[in-house]
């Protein structure tokens, strides 16, 4: 069954078409890939499904409900969860904090927990947050980390704690915006059994990539973006050998 | 004409370049190709002298201009077309042009420049009055190009001048880039368009996570079945 | 009565404009709201006094020193207060803005007193005009007169000359400017000497037409701009001279109709609903949400 | 005990206890505005209007409706943040700048209103009698500075609190987290002015007599150099800051003349050569348990660490 679907949709920047009349199902359970070339959409397309845009035409429904035009806050609460491509850390406060504001939605206590913190009830849920915090930080082996400020991170080890952030929503859909980017083969790899386990857990995964190989490794389904349009869908296998995919990527005469 | 040495770049605690060597000589066309966040845009920026070195040396013609600002390097005859075009939008094609020419002062000079660019991208002769917010992507690019070719630059660096073309328009601008280098100017080529870009370079370099892996011949490299498997996964 | 009022009002916006082209120029340049602006309009009024009370030089000689040494006086502040701030929060680049502020008009208040000073009998030959039953004076007239020819020029040295083209492209884009060759810090020294003058030449003639200069003139004036520059649009300056006049005309306007005590009330409430329902200004520009 | 309590203050010298006093009052204004600006990252630059509100307020409470002193605070810090709420709400969706100026604007609207008003006096401003109340005034002040502390820190340490930071270290990454942007800065605008509200009371009672022309532009820079002094989001540099500030002008008596030139150029400096305040970036617990001789790291093992956030 369909998770997440997107039907015809299309946002406009003034005139130019950033997205064009998308059509996307994303099976339960699956690890969807979206690929294609710079500027072909994927972003923009991840930032109207989680509400930071609104598509100018066209619907997307999560589980059922149609989710396009409601807001972000919302719709990450109904668990989607997502990373972004140019990493969003709250960089000045540790690990776990951010960890623990991932799991925002997973708390009850609000203002009046404030003045309530020390007595048991508030405590009782902190620590419930904090022990699956830690839990979420350890799924991404970062758990000995957890109490360095998040600036100090390596790269990669950011692009794994924004992952973390992301799952300490307890979402049902995990979108990584090219989660691989800047990491050296050893982290890939490294990232790639993370995605995997994820997986395992039953949480769909929808990924944008650039690195073919993380892509057709780890992919189930895989959608490709080119100029706003999609151009191909399908498995691994079938992609790799499209020749519109292949021209998109590797230019005109590369068809052989 | 070009030479990178060894250099190291970071951003706060992020490596961006671990030691990337590499040089151009006169009159070649340079492609660096590699996956995204491999360090490409970053090497053309800290040659522009817009991002600083945490070590190593680029020389320019015998000189060095590691720590020189940006608008120097210019001076110095090497120019850049940016990731993304960024040409000042408020402004006319015109005046996006004399831009270019900053660093002249040679009236005559100019002009000559600027008929070279009219002569190389008629669209932007047509569309001389428009600001540049109102011209179409390809002919943002056109525009992009132009710029920096009105300093008269001898060597000029090309972030991925593809992006967001349709493919017409990049054979167009590749074209384009063919002429600029058989008119003189050397070209070093940042693209993700890894066919397109070997199939007009000389030379190459291909780049992960801040380093060098690949170099080479661009004919062969374009053979080379680890460049189709970084690029298709095959 | 209408005329008179309206006379009184675009002479007064006048100056709002010439103080709200500097808060323009430079956030449109480096995105900073540069609180000491007030204070270089409150400096230059005073230079301006100096000269014409203690050297008794002509009253648009010593506007035209005032402009230069306030010139002086804005690129020091942002060489001092802003050049090493320019990479770190906004925050801090402003406290440090409202430190300059502080400090300027505390010296003010050190080197002048408390007290207000006129401009001497004389220095300016005042006559009043009739049209229809509105008295205009010859003072306001050259308000509105020096106002639009610095304005004019300013358009000028901005859309024709080869600095104000720099400018427009650093304001824009501050690296793709770098790479055209442009030295950015001089293009954004350059923007604070122009708006620095243009806010000297302001406090001249508000000097003038009130016939006083304080130590804390430069405050209420300073942020009665900034609401200008935002009415017309921050960042656009043609925004600010529209902003400038329209704020002066609708206070004048205010008093008039027996709001004088809110006086100071009425610029502030119209920047206020001016920022609730159209941010941008009249003539701003809609900013793109980056992700 | 009420009795002990005063002999207690009496001990101390007029002069001296007076600066206690004004330090206790700087800090639940400060801690207010730490709150707004510190912790949420909203730059407020009108919050000696929220003062203001509360000054007058609890002053006509006690002047008109002869409240106790305990329900005249309540009562002040209540309208306050509901105003700063109400304020709140509209102004919030701008962002840096254009809600600091907004700020400013309002703060000025505000001054002039209570200048034009009957109930405030006008321009004469309200001489406040001295509350009655059976604890000694300064154990009073200093009893609400303590109060507003601890209910920072626990704000600070709670799940609220951490919507607070995310929101101020990146609005985008914290609305993609679930945390409802909106709401969450318009509660922290009614928080920074309840406390506020509590300190203008206390300030209007402890000094006996308000102008509107004392809670102008400058009250407000005042106020937040407390903070910025302090390092933004720090709740001891925030208490720091306001006893030094507060304290600063006592010892800079004997240069009045140049107090305000001096205050500055350091602040200048300050932002120039720490951009993230005097004390930013310290670590307070850190010092401590240095100061008793502790490793700063064993001290901190992995489980209780946890208890600490």
């Amino acid at each position: 069954m369909a998770i997440l679907t997107l039907d015809n949709v299309t946002i406009r920047f003034g005139g130019l078409v950033a997205v064009d009349k998308v059509n996307l199902a994303v099976e339960e359970g699956n690890i969807q890939a979206l690929i294609g070339p710079n500027g072909a959409g994927k972003s923009t397309l991840f930032n109207l499904i989680t509400g930071i845009y609104t598509p100018t035409e066209g619907e997307i429904r999560f589980d059922g409900a149609v989710i396009s035009g409601r807001q972000t806050h919302q719709i990450a609460a109904l668990g989607i969860g997502r990373t972004f491509q140019n990493i969003r850390l709250f960089n000045e406060l540790p690990v776990i904090e951010n960890v623990l504001i991932g799991a925002h939605t997973r708390g009850k206590w609000d203002l009046l927990g404030s003045i309530l913190r020390p007595t048991p009830w508030v405590k009782r849920e902190e620590e419930q947050l904090l022990d699956w915090a830690m839990e979420c930080l350890d799924r991404v082996d970062l758990a000995g980390k957890a109490w360095e400020v998040a600036s100090n991170l390596s790269y990669g080890e950011q692009r794994r704690l924004e992952i973390a952030r992301a799952l300490a929503l307890k979402p049902r859909i995990l979108l990584l915006d090219e989660p691989a980017a800047g990491m050296n083969p050893f982290e890939k790899q490294v990232l790639m059994e993370i995605v995997q386990k994820i997986r395992q857990t039953g949480m769909t995964v929808f990924l944008v990539e650039h690195d073919m190989k993380f892509v057709m490794g780890i992919s189930d389904q895989i959608a490709v973006l080119d100029y706003g349009v999609k151009i191909a869908e399908g498995k691994p296998e079938e992609v790799r050998v499209n020749p519109q995919v292949i021209e998109a990527y590797l230019g005109k005469g590369a068809k052989q | 004409m070009l030479v990178v040495e060894d250099l190291f770049v970071n951003y706060k605690a992020i490596k961006a370049l671990n030691g990337v060597s590499c040089q151009v000589q006169q009159g070649e066309i340079v492609a660096l190709i590699g996956a995204n966040g491999a360090g490409k845009t970053t090497i053309l920026n800290t040659i522009s002298g817009i991002v600083p070195a945490a070590s190593g040396k680029i020389s320019f013609e015998g000189k060095d201009i590691t720590d020189i600002p940006p608008h120097e390097i210019v001076r110095m005859g090497i120019s850049q077309v940016p990731e993304g075009r960024r040409v000042f939008s408020k402004m006319s094609v015109l005046e996006n042009l004399e831009m270019g020419a900053f660093v002249r002062n040679d009236k005559k000079g100019i002009q000559e420049a600027m008929e070279h660019v009219f002569q190389l991208f008629p669209r932007l002769a047509e569309r001389r009055k428009q600001l540049a917010k109102t011209l179409s992507g390809g002919e943002q690019q056109m525009l992009a190009m132009g710029r920096a070719l009105m300093s008269n630059p001898r060597l000029l660096l090309l972030d991925e001048p593809s992006m967001g073309l349709a493919p017409m328009l990049v054979e167009k601008i590749f074209e384009i880039i063919q002429e600029i280098n058989a008119s003189g100017t050397t070209i070093m080529l940042v693209e993700q368009n890894a066919h397109m870009a070997l199939s007009i370079a000389s030379r190459a370099y291909v780049l992960e996570t801040g380093t060098v892996v690949l170099q080479g011949n661009a004919a062969e490299l374009a053979a080379d079945p680890e460049v189709r498997k970084a690029y298709l996964g095959e | 009565m209408f005329l008179q009022q309206l006379i009184n009002g675009i002479a007064l916006g006048s100056t709002y404009a010439l103080i709200a082209l500097g808060y323009t120029m430079v956030y449109g340049i480096i995105t900073l709201i540069n609180f000491a602006h007030g204070e270089i309009f409150m400096v230059g009024a005073f230079i301006g006094l100096l000269m014409v009370s203690v050297f008794k030089l002509n009253i648009f000689i010593a506007m035209a020193l005032a402009m230069c040494v306030c010139m002086v006086l804005g690129v020091v502040i942002e060489l001092i207060a802003y050049r090493r701030l320019r990479r770190s929060s906004r925050l801090s680049a402003l406290i440090s803005a409202i430190g300059v502020s502080i400090f300027l008009s505390s010296l003010a208040l050190m080197v002048f007193g408390a007290d207000a000073k006129g401009f001497p009998e004389g220095a300016f030959p005042l006559h009043q005009i009739h049209i229809g039953n509105a008295d205009i004076s010859t003072l306001q007239l050259t308000i509105i007169g020096i106002a639009a020819f610095l304005m004019l020029g300013l358009e000028f040295i901005v859309q024709k000359t080869k600095i104000g083209k720099a400018m427009r492209a650093t304001s824009e884009d501050y690296a793709a400017a770098a790479l055209m060759g442009i030295n950015v810090n001089r293009v954004i020294s350059f923007t604070f000497a122009l708006g620095s003058a243009l806010a000297a030449a302001g406090g001249v003639l508000v000097g003038l037409l009130y016939n006083a200069v304080s130590f804390n003139m430069g405050l209420m004036a300073g942020l009665k701009a900034f609401a200008a520059a935002v009415l017309g649009g921050i960042g656009s300056i043609p925004g600010a001279m529209l902003g400038g006049v329209l704020l002066g005309v609708t206070e004048i306007f205010g008093v008039a109709i027996g709001y004088s005590s809110y006086r100071d009330a009425i610029a502030f409430a119209i920047l206020v609903l001016v920022l609730l329902f159209k941010p941008t200004g009249l003539l701003g520009q809609k900013i793109q949400k980056k992700v | 005990m009420a009795e002990f309590l005063q002999n207690i203050v009496g001990a101390v010298d007029p002069y001296t206890m007076q600066v206690i006093v004004n330090i206790g009052i700087a800090i639940p204004l400060a801690l207010g505005l730490n709150i707004i600006t510190g912790l949420t990252g909203q730059l407020s630059l009108g919050h000696a209007a929220f003062m203001s509100i509360g000054a007058f307020i609890s002053a006509i409470c006690t002047i008109r409706l002869g409240f106790p002193f305990a329900l005249t605070l309540v009562t002040s810090g209540l309208v306050t943040a509901a105003i700063g709420a109400m304020i709140g709400f509209p102004i919030l969706r701008l962002s840096g700048d254009y809600l600091a100026i907004c700020t400013l604007g309002f703060a000025e609207i505000v001054k002039v209103i209570f200048l034009n008003l009957d109930i405030t006096n006008k321009a004469l401003g309200l001489t406040v009698p001295a509350p009655k109340s059976f604890l000694p005034m300064p154990i009073y002040v200093w009893g609400i500075a303590i109060l507003s502390i601890v209910f920072v820190a626990f704000l600070q340490s709670s799940r609220f609190g951490r919507a607070l930071k995310a929101i101020r270290e990146d609005e985008i990454a914290a609305e993609a987290m679930g945390i409802n942007l909106a709401r969450y800065k318009v509660q922290s605008f009614a928080i920074g002015s309840f406390l506020a509200g509590v300190g203008g009371g206390l300030y209007a009672h402890f000094l006996g007599y308000i102008n509107p022309s004392d809670f102008g532009f400058l009250k407000s820079v005042d106020i937040l150099s407390m903070v910025v002094l302090g390092g933004l989001g720090s709740i001891p540099g925030t208490v720091i800051g306001a006893a030094v500030l507060t304290a600063a002008p006592e010892f800079l008596r004997f240069m009045s003349e140049y107090r305000m030139l001096v205050y500055g150029a350091l602040l200048v400096c300050l932002m120039v050569f720490r951009p993230n305040g005097l004390l930013g970036g310290v670590n307070f617990t850190g010092l401590l348990l240095k100061a008793i001789g502790r490793n700063i790291n064993e001290s901190i093992p992995r489980e209780k660490g946890r208890r600490k956030l």
